[in-house]
């Protein structure tokens, strides 16, 4: 575990044609600087894995608007604001991997927790599940789903000590404590690191064994 | 039967009154968020939003507005005392392992043996998105539909085999329209209350065999 | 939900025939006002799902004792001081399933997630896993294996609110927050009933909606 | 070479010795134990037990007993700063999606290509029981075991291939023994050390072919 000084050095190595998590339900829990400091690094050839596809023009709607991400695995795209990931869609210039949002979590999930597939009661009878294994089991049917595995998570919460265990804050929770486990190199944004003893250890939601780099933007 | 269709407010308030004391109920993006407006605080339903609460209050307004607390349509929204946070990969757990007793959804077509299409209209030059539709869809112990009955050309939205893309299966318990309530059981589509029209009109409009609750 | 006023009320209605799923490592989150109630109950032919199968001679022992129980599911059984599960199993007079303890986790978090069967990278190449199906995937080899459902769950915990919420204390949470998923009804006894509000949202480990009777012993 | 075996103090100082600086580490039930007393406070170790805690302390004294904070054992331990609690199908999510660095095992039987064998004697009238052995066989990215290199009737625990029932497969990475460290690797087993005794001597004891390291 390492504090960092700056983004950009919580970013370094990543590198191209990486599977990047990015954490964040629209803006909440999105974190910008890291993304802002990816931009900058500038790895390419990414695939995304995020629960959106951008807003506005800053985030992750930044990184797309860059060309620098090949493919997008995400559940929700469509929104009022996602014009830059619109266009490279329109214009052929994006992958997209439609998910299910239960799906996108529990198949970063098994990957954190070493589950080699499982079988979801998600999508079943519908053009996502399509081509996939299903099976019944007591009397109900299911869809094989595999494990969705990141070189690097992109991960924006409240508080962390100088350990790694981090906090989050309401609803900016989300994809977070998921996408931690889920990862070979979890890096953390957060808006304040404390010193270690600092947080209750009853209230821990990503325990340090999960987080790589911290550092506070 | 009433003597006029329903608004939304209506239908909204018409949904809130089907939902029992008590229940957990995510209501979807959209018309079936308004059915919060008609839920009383002491029916002590609690509401369900997918990224990652239960409890959530109303919407939030000025000072109270707080972009770490929002909604599933990314509006700021408050919390109730007895709420709880947890993480995405949680938040569809509970729906998908069938702990919520209601969800809302509002659809472009449901089949009278309740298969829903919500979230792709199928045409080509569509960006598609599902977003927690079809978790939600599978994952709570009674799915309502809150839709308009006839899409805009008139042709009916309830119909014997939908022609949209499908985002669940056999999953529909019950679909509420501005001119009329329909339970969908194994035993075909039953209509149970009707504004502004008539059990026959609708017998004649619909592509499916009802009966009269 | 429901604040009952007694041990005895809140185990009303439990089945003979029951799946039981109880909660604690040892004796660290053991419900035992819960068992004692359900003792006197007088439930029997039970299956019981735990970690362990009993401590010297109260709590899950105490019921194995009565013979109520026909089968238990758990990783450890023998201890120094299982000698009530262990004269039973050695008479033939109880069941016995041995499930790793990342599995017996695992499943019930499955049966509480609505996932139907997941490929585990636990006991692969055991005799715990003859006779289930196996799958390579990604170059490793996986056991599926099943989701384990109650239909009651009895949980120790440290305190309610009026709603259902529930948090723990230490390393007394170990099972319960997962059985509190997985039950049809979930019965949660706690040192402290406290009011609406009173716990920090953010606190929360077992949200309110897995949560049936609560009762302060 | 050493002069003399390794008493268990002494295996347990050789296992701590190798756990790298900063690594999240599993200690197994029993002699595994051991290993924390050698841990420097400097070395930024942190221990993981299986009922749901990381960067656990101690074991706890007199007044620090806590019924509620044990130990994989079912000992009262205690906690350092920096530690968290989390439920057990989060705490072997951990272990099985290869979070740990190390875990540290005892073993009735070791073979040469890492398979382990320490839940069960398969005598017929033992009580089996696994807990989290079979996990954290397969969970951490090292494991380490811990055991004599001989039973009591003198026949090598180090063997071609394992005769009790299995715990893991291909899993172990090190075996440290009172009279020898080996690697194994898939080029075969690699002697790092010998304790009172030669590697000419183990040569001649095991069934396995070693290789000196």
């Amino acid at each position: 575990m390492r504090i960092c000084e700056s983004a950009a050095e919580a970013v370094e190595g990543i590198e191209d044609g990486s599977t990047v998590l990015i954490g964040g339900f629209g803006m909440a829990g999105m974190p910008v600087e890291l993304i802002d400091a990816l931009i900058e690094q500038g790895a390419t050839d990414l695939t995304v894995v995020s629960n959106n596809a951008g807003n506005g023009d800053t985030g992750l709607a930044a990184l797309l608007a860059k060309g620098r991400v090949r493919k997008m695995v995400c559940s929700f795209p469509r929104q009022h604001d996602s014009w830059v990931f619109d266009g490279l869609y329109r214009e052929g210039r994006i992958e997209l991997e439609l998910v299910p949002q239960g799906n996108l979590g529990e198949r970063m999930r098994a990957a954190g927790a070493g589950i080699g597939a499982f079988f979801s009661p998600t999508g079943v009878g519908t053009p996502l599940a399509e081509g996939k294994e299903t099976r019944e089991i007591d009397g109900r049917t299911y869809v094989l789903e595999l494990p969705i595995k990141g070189d690097v998570a992109l991960v924006g919460a409240h508080r962390a000590d100088r350990m790694g265990n981090v906090v989050y804050r309401k609803t900016a929770r989300n994809f977070g404590p998921v996408m931690a486990t889920a990862a070979t190199t979890t890096i953390v944004q957060v808006r304040e690191v404390v010193e270690i003893g600092d947080l209750d250890p009853e209230q821990v939601v990503t325990p340090s064994i999960y987080v790589d780099r911290v550092v506070a933007v | 039967m009433s003597s006029a269709a329903l608004t939304k407010d209506e239908m909204a308030a018409r949904v809130a009154r089907d939902i029992p004391y008590g229940a957990y109920v995510n209501l979807g993006i959209g018309q079936p968020t308004l059915v919060a407006d008609h839920l009383d605080a002491d029916a002590g339903v609690v509401l369900h939003t997918e990224n990652g609460m239960l409890n959530m209050g109303r919407a939030a307004v000025g000072d109270e507005v707080d972009p770490d607390l929002t909604n599933a349509g990314k509006q700021p929204v408050t919390e109730l005392p007895g709420s709880s946070y947890f993480d995405s990969a949680e938040s569809f757990a509970m729906m998908r392992g069938g702990h919520l007793d209601v969800c809302v959804l509002g659809a472009f077509q449901v089949s009278a043996g309740g298969d829903i299409a919500n979230w792709h209209t199928g045409a080509p030059d569509a960006i598609p998105a599902v977003g927690g539709a079809m978790d939600l869809a599978i994952g709570a112990k009674q799915v309502f539909v809150m839709m308009t009955l006839f899409a805009k050309d008139g042709s009916p939205k309830l119909v014997p085999s939908c022609t949209y893309p499908l985002t669940g299966v056999g999953c529909v318990a019950r679909v509420y329209t501005e001119v009329a309530v329909f339970d969908l059981t194994p035993d075909g589509v039953v209509v149970l209350d009707t504004f502004g029209t008539t059990y026959d009109e609708l017998a004649e409009r619909l592509d499916v065999p009802l009966t009269q609750g």
